[in-house]
């Protein structure tokens, strides 16, 4: 394996060989602990983190009338669908394709233009089904929803994801957030991933890997679910999937010819920060959408949102003005993304004070990774480790600190308010989430690698993407 | 006939022509070109990775002239396009065999 | 007339001939038929294909008392016409505007603006009246509702087109349709048509063709409407009718100064896919927006619009794959308009299995078209009338396969649900809707071809239509 | 001072001279005014323009019970939250990024970008309390509110701004109104101010002029709101405020190095045009969303938004035209901006055809300033004073000439309805503005200048801030 | 050998490229160019500031030949670029010293 | 005095650039071209139509020596800018008349 030909790697390695011995255990023993959380009844104590029911109800006390499908909420469901697909297209798309050299902005772009098409494909057929489908075993969801079957458009869904939208809604919504998670790997592979290869790891990838966590950690009767994990917006399905199996993907496909040589200057930073503005936008959808309705608990997920990110934006770029002298437009914009992915999972348990922390945090460490990187040697061409894959990493722990039943009583408390135990169980969702999708990409890249290969040849790869893999140049003069 | 090629700063090209015009040259071509000198370039920097590129920007002013004027081209190029500091560039100046206005069909000096 | 002197074209000439005396029985026999329709009692079976009850409504049984006004509704309608706006600026505006040459880039983006700012006045002034207003014999909507006179801010509708939002509410939403469809038919002349003209031709043509084509569609008491046409969100009004009238203006106006010879590259695709991605986000608002109300409709509407596009882009990437050799970012995100354009007409009366469908279906044909045209030797520069005409027409003809009323009930069945006269009505409606954009666009072009001339002279369109027309370059080194 | 060794200035010095000795005793009388109409019941008669009850409300006359959370105006308020943060970024951004030379894109588009990230932590912090926290002698609002302190996620607020959204909701709302005033006022010293003193300008401007003149005039018991002035959603509050002050900085930093000699062509008008489109679909967000859910009003404030920005595009398009011999198309996309401007203050009050006239005044208006501009010799450099301080002042004075009760029972009737003294309560209130805004930002320039320097070197300006104050690059070859 | 450079309209570039093609001239070296000279500038106006750019844009065409095929060059690039209209452009003629091909290391007129 | 005007492939660029820092060069005038040869374009496809542009991006570098240098120089490029494939490019020799240094007014080889 090419990844341990790396002498300068070993260290990361072995990281991530510990991470695997303590993750086995994790997961069984999470798995365990989850098996007698379902045997409680679970309306009194089951934790129902991501599917907290509108905020703007009671408390469920006394058993209710179910609750109506609701305009207002399904507006905003809808609004926040559309929200987040603008974060893959043309958010993502822009912000990466900026980053990349001219010569491959086009392939650069239709990455995550191509994945909004493929994925939105997948999900309506069989990923929404494997995802949010019938329980099977906490591991998995079934069939029984291929094709969209029983997934009604005028009814919410039975099993309480969204109580006052349609469960098309519900779904929609929820294809939005497998669209951009797959997107997001392609900052590691950036500029040398053949496309044909990359078009089927991201099929494999979304069924194996992204299916199945978000079923673990959102589906009814995951087991990570079940543990009470906090995961409101996807901080462990989201990014710390992408961000880590980004990780993987940098390792296992090398670096790009020149790296560390060659001036690989961002071709376009304006497109950057357009493309960051597009996400920072979308996320309202993405987040405070993650509440299901348009009440409190929506509200405050958009106001820590907008807080944290903004937090992270000026606590990058100040400690890159301490660091390096100068305060940058990238680091700004890289800031922003990074406070966005951080709060992700705490957007719905944390208030406005703890989201600055959260943001700062995620600003300082993010850039930590980044700096680190360019030690490590490793070629995540665009960060997608070091902001997604260690901002989530944060966010999901930092929800076990900062999480307050005062904001969303369907959470938890966090060590900051009292429950220390609510950390170990963000570290287990952490843990686990970091071995399934290290260990997951890893098989599917190595298959890929031995069927089809996964990089372009040294030569397309000199000529670059754009007229390599599809015949077009981004920018004509005529 | 003679060719002169200037080297320049970019931000100098409005001053150079218009003291050129004046001293009668009408027609000029400029390029955008990078060059590689004693004058070091920007430090540029995008998260984790430094860059010094070290080719700057230059202009490159190709005029074209009968023989008697090279003194007070290259005399007028100098002075305006002086700045003093490292990176001003350069003057070389060539030998023409024959120039042809492709409008007219004027040759030689006729045809500037 | 220049149309005639092209040899290559006659073929296509005769078609259009033949669907002309197809057309005028068709048109009266249409009219015929709709006055039938009309005499039986409107509440039973009048069919209201557009102006559907918001879905959640039960199929109205017992005379209800009128619904009212709906903040959740109306936060959709409104946040729908927000959407719809960015269809056209940035999103068609860039989307056309990477496709031209750099000196035309700013001229090809300005078309589409200032239509949005000349449809706007003229909308409010009289294009809603004519549209939507009082009926005059089927045929116009009449000047009682000239600058907004008794079209309310605090009731809805009295005509019943959108029962719980402000009339005004949907008066802005339709606006919004109307300025893309104008703004979609300056693909076909692109690069070559003098400002001016193209202004009086815009004010026309918004005025004598899509003002009655809007109200034959969806005006109570429009012919096709009462025919029983289904057309949810603009097959016919607003993609044939653009369409179509693209090609009379590609024919008209005669191909660019060099096409087939020179060098006619797309200056900025990244502008485009940026286009193309707005284009596909601001749809939610006019598919699922057409509902009118945020409920079931809204939703389905919603599902099937992402998963056409998603699939017609795949569609074409994979044709022009097989066919040429690569997949192109310019074929899949023209793909995802044709995917667009083709689920209009039919968002609110299909499943989602039927939108993979459509979507497909769109994806091949328009990439069809595409190549097809350039063996023809017209010179539609953007292929206006390639997705627009082509996907328009086979959307509204696909609503007449895939329509069910388990969708909505207040649409139709199409064949595949047992209908196969469903079929027929949406011939009818798109032969109209070919004849009327057809040959009332050659009348118009020739009007002002003779009174100020269509193209601009041989030398501006040398130096471009930025320096020319407007004066300004689009890009500036300093 | 530098301003007044300009000679050519002395003119304009003098003009703003008296509007001081005008401005004096006008906020004096207006305190004075202000005192006796709260000394009136307030819930009888005193004016609650911007916090206009959802306007479906009947104009309350029996004491009802308090409204409950709705969720279809919580969506609307959350969607309009969002629609105002993508007028800053990517909007303003990209309008003012491609205005200026290449060498100064990022400088610039960086300046919105973390201003938005500045002022959105300033704004939790104390700036939302300063402006709507409890009022202290109608002139700012108490620190009460410091870092939200009772500023509840699940509660409308008790001062009654916005009875039907949570408070966190309006307040989010009202942290966007912030962030783009701020943004604003860098189209006028763009291309030669320092990064740091920059920031510290801003922060100082955010805290000492915009929240006070909001609380003025938005704020429960501020003085401008007691004398019954009407602004809707800005005109004096935005658009004078950062227009005036821009103005003062064009007066105290000077002109830019070259100004007048120098081409300083726009760089990329495409994004200007982007930027310009996405200002227009945020600013639905920014005047119907002041009506503060998702009703009547919120649809007029929409309607007419559309309708005077499309007239006031139009309308400087002709003028240029007329004047120059060519429509450009950046004259379009400014036209739109004076448009939206100036019908801000008064979208919550006037009728669509009032809102044409509005903007054909703000075409024509705001184009003459930008000639005049140019004869008076000193450097707004993207005409910031000329759109947002001519565009709001005409604004804030047509709402006295337009303004109609039967568009809005909260607000009041103008000169063209009867009520000849709402235009003096307006001028009072624009005077006032403009002498907060002019002097105050003379003051915190000085303190600015004294302690850190305001403009880079002429080495750095010469460099172009991209590489000077951020070591970056726009757009890099490689 | 000698080097013609012309200085033409940048859309002459493909009709004089297939000229030189027909009379067996495979290679050539082109450079995006400004000139100055008799042709005026467009005119441009952005909001309050009108400019005329003095420069427009021009192609340079560069063709290292043998010796004979001199006059052949010329006479085909006159023909081909010109207009007649002002602006046309230059052709000139300079005295080569040496060429070599990098690839093969070949010198002299083999190397073209 | 010798101008070496050398046609390569763009990537090559800073291989060349430090060969030549090596041999004692430290000044050159690097300008983006477009070369037309026996290398074939790339073909390019935009729905319906497809290009094949003939001309493919090239960089041209001008380095102003001594006449003693010439074969050094000459070598240095040849052996670094080449990569058997077509398309490596040229290298043109000419005569230079004369050299100035704008900041210094120094002429002949010391301007160098
Ligand atoms: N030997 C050379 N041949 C060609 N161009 C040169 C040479 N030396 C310098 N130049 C050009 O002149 C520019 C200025 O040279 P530099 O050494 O930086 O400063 P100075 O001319 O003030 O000594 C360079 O950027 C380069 O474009
Ligand atoms: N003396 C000169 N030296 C170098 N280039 C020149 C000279 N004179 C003209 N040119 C180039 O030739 C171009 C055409 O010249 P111009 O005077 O505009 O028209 P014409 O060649 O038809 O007389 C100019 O744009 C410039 O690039
Ligand atoms: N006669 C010529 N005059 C000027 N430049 C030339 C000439 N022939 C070739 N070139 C330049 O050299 C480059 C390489 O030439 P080409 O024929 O493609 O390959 P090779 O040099 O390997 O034979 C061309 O792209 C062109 O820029």
């Amino acid at each position: 394996m090419r990844v341990f030909q790396r002498f300068r790697l070993i260290p990361y390695v072995l990281v991530m060989l510990s991470m695997i011995t303590l993750a086995i255990p994790a997961v069984i023993g999470g798995l365990a602990l989850a098996q007698t959380a379902t045997e409680t009844p679970p309306a009194a104590t089951a934790p129902a983190p991501a599917a907290a029911p509108p905020a703007g109800a009671p408390p469920a006390a006394a058993p209710a009338p179910p609750p109506k499908l609701d305009t207002g909420d399904t507006a905003w469901v809808l609004t926040s669908a559309a929200l987040v697909l603008a974060m893959t297209a043309p958010g993502l798309a822009l912000f990466y394709g900026g980053m990349v050299r001219e010569k491959n902005a086009l392939g650069t772009i239709m990455q995550s233009f191509i994945i909004l098409c493929l994925i939105s494909v997948q999900w309506v057929l069989w990923g929404y089904s494997l995802s949010f489908g019938p329980d099977h075993g906490n591991i998995i969801g079934g069939l029984e929803w291929f094709g969209l079957n029983d997934v009604a458009m005028d009814k919410a869904d039975t099993a309480g994801y969204a109580p006052t939208v349609p469960h098309q809604a519900f779904m929609i919504f929820q294809a939005m957030f497998a669209v951009i998670t797959v997107a997001l790997i392609t900052g590691a592979f950036a500029e040398r991933m053949k496309f044909s290869s990359f078009l089927v790891f991201s099929l494999l990838w979304a069924t194996f890997i992204y299916d199945p966590l978000a079923h673990w950690v959102w589906g009814v009767g995951g087991w990570i679910r079940n543990l009470g994990a906090l995961d409101f917006a996807g901080g462990t399905v989201v990014h710390i999937s992408s961000g880590v199996s980004a990780l993987a993907c940098a390792l296992v496909l090398g670096k790009r010819r020149g790296y560390g040589k060659e001036h690989m200057a961002p071709h376009n930073l304006p497109m950057t920060v357009l493309g960051a503005s597009m996400l920072w936008f979308g996320w309202f959808g993405f987040n405070a959408g993650s509440a299901l309705g348009a009440g409190p608990l929506a509200t405050s997920a958009f106001v820590v949102t907008n807080t944290a990110t903004a937090a992270a934006a000026l606590a990058w770029m100040v400690a890159e003005w301490i660091y390096r002298g100068k305060p940058t437009v990238l680091g700004a914009a890289s800031g922003a993304v990074a406070g966005l992915v951080a709060i992700t999972p705490a957007s719905g348990f944390v208030g406005p004070m703890s989201s600055i922390a959260i943001g700062v945090g995620a600003g300082v460490f993010c850039y930590t990774a980044v700096i680190v990187k360019s030690r490590l040697g490793y070629d995540d061409s665009l960060d997608a480790f070091g902001v997604h894959g260690i901002g989530g990493t944060w966010g999901a722990l930092a929800t076990g600190l900062f999480a307050s039943k005062a904001i969303n009583s369907a959470g938890a408390d966090g060590l900051f308010f009292g429950n220390p135990g609510q950390v170990w169980i963000q570290f287990l969702a952490v843990l686990a989430s970091w071995a399934l999708a290290f260990f997951g990409t890893l098989v599917i890249l190595k298959i890929v690698d031995w069927t089809m290969g996964l990089r372009v040849s040294d030569e397309e790869e000199q000529i670059g993407l754009d007229l390599s893999q599809h015949e077009e140049r981004a920018y004509s003069k005529n | 006939m003679k060719k002169i090629e200037a080297i320049i700063k970019p931000f100098k090209l409005e001053e150079v022509k218009d003291a050129l015009t004046e001293v009668g040259i009408y027609g000029m071509t400029v390029t955008e070109v990078r060059g590689y000198g004693r004058q070091k370039g920007q430090k540029e920097s995008y998260r984790g990775a430094e860059y010094t590129v070290e080719f700057v920007p230059k202009t490159k002013i190709e005029v074209v002239i009968a023989d008697n004027l090279v003194e007070k081209v290259v005399e007028t190029i100098l002075r305006t396009a002086k700045t003093g500091s490292i990176g001003d560039g350069k003057i070389f100046v060539t030998v023409l065999g024959d120039a042809v206005r492709i409008r007219t069909g004027e040759t030689g000096e006729r045809a500037l």
